[in-house]
């Protein structure tokens, strides 16, 4: 089942086009990797699928449809609840790291402490901070290291019960342990939700991610299987960006 | 709920902003009109080329090249004097001076910044005009210099705090890898952050001349307000100490009135070409 | 050759921070040492009095008038300049609406006080018949200190990080909750730090308050439209008419000193947040 | 004195005489507002002060008025400000240290003045100018001549002094003492444009005690207050004493007035009585100004 | 031959250790590589390498002997010199292209034009950069791409013939094309260079590196030739890291 689809997408930052002509579906509940060189557009596709486009000053033509409806008209805050990210630098707000948590809930309403209090937690759980911050949760979030900064972004975006998690190269900031962390938590949470996620680490995706999409300057080139992809890319230039290097 | 809260938020804060800028745009438009009444009377050509102010002649006569210059004069002399120390004392600020003590000494420039001119007025004529007349035997120590002085003085926090500020960030933005590789902290401010800072320095310098020239009370006290032709160590009339003096006895309407509105308004459009200089260059520096 | 323009350089910095410290610790020394002996209880505590007057007693009507001049002229700038600040920031989506915000804004911190005075005494004291009064005078130096508070709230809000404004974005929440719980928060520091400094300005203004609202004698204001003392007036008028040497003197160190404090409080707020931030 | 009730039903407030009631409801102001000069200025707050420290209600002042505080505002911004302000009802009374003229009188209208005390302008120097010991008295051709920068150094006034500029202090025009020093010595002439503009007579009279060389018109109460730090000159021989500025003999004085448009409202009447009172006179006096007896 | 030997040496921030009894020695224009998890005070160690450590607020004790002798009893601009560092994020100065590589050179007094043009054309070519901007000398050094700044960087340090290179993370912010390129100039650049490398990414320390040290909360768990150390590691906390995620 499809829970997003891109048809004749386009991107643009002024007069710019940065996405060109991507028609694509997103499976639900399965991990979709975007691969490709700097600059080719991943992260303005990452943001277009949840309109923080908008915010960044670039422009949208065409549909992607969300469960068959299209997002652009839909309320950008709705959508944005719906469709969590969670960008490279990892920005956790200067508050304490259970108030990090609080934020988006109170805002959707929640005002009962031990509700807010049960969100928190199982968020923490679900993102492996749980155990090392469990009896920290008044600290400065800014205190924390890097990873469980990144980590506790990803809780954050958990706690408004997204559908769709969206993370632009989460780990390329990170150490090896860190990634493996939150590698290890986005296959848990595979069962669950349905995530998109961009990487310049042609390893990471392949594995974690049960779909890699190839772009190349606001194409989109291949899009297949994981392992079909990596072992026998149809396009030449998927070839050719996937052994190039270390082949 | 935040929906609506939102939707009334932005109304009321558009509606306020809104109204601050029709406010300011109306000041401005107020000073223009009731300037343009006397340029109706005076040609603004004749107005700020002849030389003679004489407002109780008749009829009278009412000119401001003298003062304008005069303006210019004292502020560009307070600059000059104020604008090397103050660029010298921000890079040893920038370079030498420890985060807290720093803050501290910004806290106190700021404090200088908002002494009342009066004080620096009555400073002025105490110690820096009668210092003149001893020292270099004047006749009289009001003077472009003593004014110009004076002024350095009361703008040196202006230069400091935003000298500082661009260069206290270019220091900290480059320091560790010009030590990196083995180089001195002196050759870092020398190099880097005093030849990147120049555009910083100019802003700077434009706004304390901005400053200078708006400045009243202090100036009134020691240029010997005579409006004639400006020289170093002669007396001078500026813009503002001649609104101050005369517009307790201009009458509204009366044409001195508008002649003294429509100084202030040459002076705000010094200003005005000297601020948006300013502004351009704050933009293209925000661009780097 | 290199040593030599090193200690040129170096002679420069030094001599003129040495310049920029003597020059303030003179003014200071200056006055503090000429205003000590006016300084006691009794000088701020009580009416000016004696003939001609000021000449004996205090300025306690004076030092309330300034305050009640800062507060108003704060209060009613910064609700403007703040909500001038978040609109450009935050909600302005044309970039020529923001340049011209801006050159408007420009343009107004370069219009001299006394030529705001001119102005407020025109069209407030005369025209809108409000006489001169603490109201006229605290709205002609709120006018004085829009664009400083203005400028310095922009600063503060465009300092703030973008992306936690993104993230706040993206978890779908609106705004005016991103301003009033992430936004405020951190800049509220900031922001009070710039209104007491402009409060600062105010206070020791003379220039705009003359025409508009300060008087030589009144008594504590018991309403926006009495008239008030001022500090920098009475400073003036006991300077000016030659009253006595002495209280002006005391009176500027009592200026002094209410600015000091003012300052004090907007530079440990300036430390506190620093020190919050580590 | 200031103890003799203000008179409730004098000739001259007609309508208030009448009808007490309808006075109360209609415009009883507690407040009064003075603006103009700024020699006269102290004088107003110090009599101000005194008549709301002794009576703060204005009900103890009369009993018929209503119980409610005095408040008297004195600013000053110069004697031309003391007419703009009538004119433009910033102000109830104008002060001035120099006559109204005619024109402004007409433009007034109604105006209702009242010449408090004379004040004069003396020619005053420095304690240390060699002058001093030479002669005490100059010539009104000789003010003139150095006003209007004729003479340009000390030793073409007189040989015998030394070869110093002379540095002439003035009044801006806003100022009373401009004008009244204009018409009375200079008369067609201009002075030197080049002389130096104090923004106040204290300004004036430090720059003459501070400056060895310096000349100007300081009043003479100012000159009272600072005996002996500045020299007035006499004038055609005339020495600028109580005597001479009251009998008319030393020319160059000026009247010390308040003027108001319309007539007086009884709480305004009821200050002014005081003003012109023996009180009034006094402090008048004690400023070192010459009170109109 | 050692270039650089540690005994027993320590680095403190404030009250905090964060090195903790190094005893290491580091040869001679080999690559050496330093992994381990975040925080376990990988740049700390490489600052104290060059008394970097004294500017960012940090202390030494112990000693660090360069070619035998004590670099905490030599000036520290000399050690700086001879030993350059290149931190993660690339800081050109706002100059130039040429002007960043003749900044220290004529700090050093070199003033012959032709000498010091020589010295810019030969560092931009051993880090390989020289082919990219050759035609563009003259432009601001700000205007480069992220892996163009990161190989000016090193250029620049190699502009005073320092005799030991440490790179800090000089990879992390660049796509895979970029760190190719600059793991191929480390390789080149270590026949003259003693190069001393920090790296979370496990597979670059495998790729280049001749020796692999592995920190574990500021102490040295295990150092060994690369080759020996990721085939058959001593330790068990170097095995778990090293095949923690991959293995
Ligand atoms: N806010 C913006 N305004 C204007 N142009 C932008 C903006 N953000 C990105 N671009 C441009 O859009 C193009 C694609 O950028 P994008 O960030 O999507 O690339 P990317 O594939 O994510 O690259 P990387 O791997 O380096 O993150 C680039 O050419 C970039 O310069
Ligand atoms: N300037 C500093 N002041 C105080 N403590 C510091 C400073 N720099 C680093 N630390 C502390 O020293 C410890 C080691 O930091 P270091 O930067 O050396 O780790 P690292 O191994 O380089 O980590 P990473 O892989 O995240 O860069 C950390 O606990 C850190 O908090
Ligand atoms: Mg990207
Ligand atoms: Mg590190
Ligand atoms: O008393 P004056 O201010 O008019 O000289």
């Amino acid at each position: 089942m499809n829970v997003l689809e891109l048809r004749s997408f386009y991107a643009y930052y002024g007069d710019k086009k940065i996405i060109n002509d991507i028609n694509m579906k997103i499976e639900k509940n399965k991990i979709t990797a975007i691969i490709g060189p700097s600059g080719c557009g991943k992260s303005t596709f990452l943001l277009s699928l949840n309109r923080m486009l908008e915010e960044s000053g670039g422009r949208a033509a065409g549909n992607i449809l969300f469960n068959g409806k299209d997002i652009y008209s839909m309320a950008k805050e709705e959508i944005r609840k719906r469709i969590g990210i969670v960008f490279q630098k990892p920005a956790p707000f200067p508050f304490s790291i259970y108030k990090n948590l609080t934020y988006a809930p109170i805002f959707y309403g929640i005002r009962d402490k031990s509700r807010l209090r049960e969100i928190a937690l199982d968020k923490l759980k679900i993102s492996g901070l749980y155990d090392e911050v469990k009896d920290e949760l008044g600290m400065s979030a800014l205190k924390l290291s890097g990873g469980q900064q990144q980590r506790l972004c990803i809780a954050r975006a958990l706690t408004v019960e997204p559908e769709v998690l969206l993370l632009d190269e989460p780990c390329s900031a990170l150490d090896v342990k860190n990634t493996a962390n939150i590698e290890k938590m986005l296959i848990n949470l595979a069962g669950d939700y349905t995530i998109v996620i961009v990487t310049h680490n042609l390893y990471q995706a392949k594995r974690i991610s049960d779909y890699t999409a190839f772009m190349l300057d606001g194409e989109l080139v291949e899009y297949d299987e994981t392992v079909r992809m990596f072992s026998s890319p149809q396009d030449r230039r998927t070839r050719e960006y996937i052994e190039g290097i270390y082949g | 709920m935040w929906e609506v809260l939102d939707r009334l938020f932005e109304k009321s804060i558009k509606l306020l902003a809104f109204i601050s800028l029709l406010l300011l745009s109306f000041i401005i438009l107020f000073i223009f009109k009731e300037s343009l009444i006397f340029f109706r009377a005076v040609p603004i050509l004749k107005f700020i080329t002849r030389n003679t102010w004489n407002p109780l002649a008749a009829p009278e006569n009412l000119s401001i090249l003298n003062i304008i210059l005069g303006t210019l004069y004292v502020s560009i002399v307070a600059i000059i004097i104020a604008l090397p120390i103050g660029v010298g004392s921000s890079l040893l600020l920038s370079g030498y001076v420890k985060e807290k003590p720093r803050l501290i000494l910004r806290g106190l420039i700021d404090v200088m910044a908002g002494v009342p001119s009066v004080i620096y007025g009555f400073i002025g004529l105490l110690v820096l005009v009668k210092f003149f007349e001893r020292v270099f035997d004047f006749s009289s120590g009001e003077s472009v210099l003593a004014g110009g002085i004076l002024l350095s003085i009361m703008v040196l926090p202006y230069i400091i705090s935003t000298c500082d500020e661009t260069m206290g960030k270019m220091y900290e933005k480059y320091s560790i890898a010009a030590k990196a590789l083995g180089i001195s902290k002196g050759y870092i401010i020398r190099t880097i952050v005093l030849s990147q800072s120049i555009k910083g320095i100019t802003a700077a310098a434009v706004l304390a001349l901005g400053r200078a020239m708006g400045e009243t009370m202090a100036v009134m006290m020691v240029i010997g307000n005579a409006p004639i032709m400006p020289k170093l160590l002669g007396k001078c009339q500026t813009i503002p100490s001649l609104i101050a003096l005369e517009m307790g006895m201009a009458e509204v309407g009366s044409l001195h009135y508008h002649a003294l509105f429509a100084a202030g308004f040459v002076l705000m459009a010094i200003l005005l070409i000297i601020n948006i200089a300013l502004f351009y260059i704050k933009r293209s520096m925000s661009q780097l | 050759m290199k040593k030599i323009s090193s200690i040129l350089f170096n002679a420069w910095i030094l001599l003129s921070g040495l310049l920029a410290l003597l020059s303030a610790a003179f003014i200071f020394i200056y006055i503090v040492k000429n205003g000590f002996k006016a300084m006691t209880w009794e000088f701020i505590l009580s009416n000016p009095a004696g003939i001609p007057l000021g000449s004996e007693g205090g300025i306690l009507p004076a030092i309330i008038g300034s305050l009640l001049l800062m507060l108003i002229s704060c209060v009613f700038a910064s609700i403007l300049a703040i909500s001038t600040a978040v609109y450009i920031v935050f909600y302005c989506k044309s970039k020529r609406m923001e340049s011209l915000a801006h050159v408007v804004i420009q343009c107004m911190a370069g219009v001299p006080s006394i030529i705001l005075g001119l102005f407020g005494y025109t069209f407030m004291v005369a025209n809108l018949k409000m006489g001169r009064s603490l109201i006229s005078a605290g709205l002609t130096s709120g006018i004085m200190i829009f664009p400083f508070i203005q400028a310095r709230v922009e600063k503060t809000f465009r300092e703030f990080s973008s992306s936690m404004l993104f993230s706040s974005y993206a978890l779908g929440t609106t705004k005016l909750y991103t301003l009033l719980r992430l936004v405020l928060p951190q800049s509220i520091k900031d922001i009070v730090s710039s209104v007491t400094l402009a409060g600062g300005f105010a206070m020791g203004a003379a220039a705009p308050i003359i025409l508009t609202g300060a008087v030589i004698f009144a008594p504590i204001p018991k309403s926006l439209s009495s008239p008030v003392m001022a500090l920098p007036f009475h400073l003036y008028i006991l300077t000016g008419e030659g009253i006595s040497t002495e209280k002006s003197y005391g009176t500027a160190l009592v200026l002094i000193l209410l600015l000091f404090i003012i300052n004090s409080v907007s530079i440990s707020l300036t430390f506190w947040r620093k020190e919050a931030a580590k | 004195g200031c103890t003799s009730q203000a008179p409730t039903t004098p000739a001259d407030s007609e309508p208030a005489a009448g009808d007490k009631p309808d006075e109360m409801k209609t415009e009883f102001k507690a407040q009064i507002t003075f603006n103009g000069s700024s020699t006269l200025a102290p004088v107003i707050s110090a009599i101000a002060t005194d008549f709301i420290e002794g009576y703060t209600t204005w009900n103890k002042v009369d009993p018929s008025f209503p119980e409610e505080n005095i408040a008297i505002y004195v600013s000053a911004g110069g004697s031309g400000a003391g007419v703009k302000a009538v004119l433009e009802d910033t102000s109830d009374f104008g002060m001035l240290a120099r006559e109204i003229k005619s024109e402004e009188k007409e433009k007034i209208g109604d105006a209702k003045d009242f010449t408090l005390g004379i004040d004069a302008l003396t020619i005053s120097i420095n304690p240390e100018n060699p002058l001093v010991k030479l002669r005490d008295s100059l010539t009104t051709e000789e003010v003139k001549k150095i006003f209007a920068g004729e003479y340009k150094f000390w030793d073409e006034l007189d040989s015998k002094l030394p070869h110093k500029e002379i540095v002439v202090v003035i009044r801006d025009l806003s100022g009373g003492a401009h004008e009244v020093f204009q018409k009375s010595v200079m008369g067609e002439t201009q002075i030197r444009p080049d002389a130096i503009q104090s923004p106040s007579m204290g300004a004036l009279v430090t720059k003459v005690i501070e400056n060895k060389d310096a000349i100007g018109y300081a009043s003479f109460g100012m000159v009272n207050q600072n005996k002996g730090k500045l020299i007035p000159l006499k004038v055609d021989g005339v020495e600028p004493t109580e005597e001479n500025i009251v009998n008319g003999s030393y020319k160059i004085s000026r009247p010390l007035i308040v003027v108001k448009r319309g007539e007086l409202t009884p709480e305004q009447k009821a200050f002014m009585d005081v003003v012109t009172s023996e009180k009034g006179a006094e402090i008048i006096e004690q400023m070192g100004f010459v009170p109109v007896k």
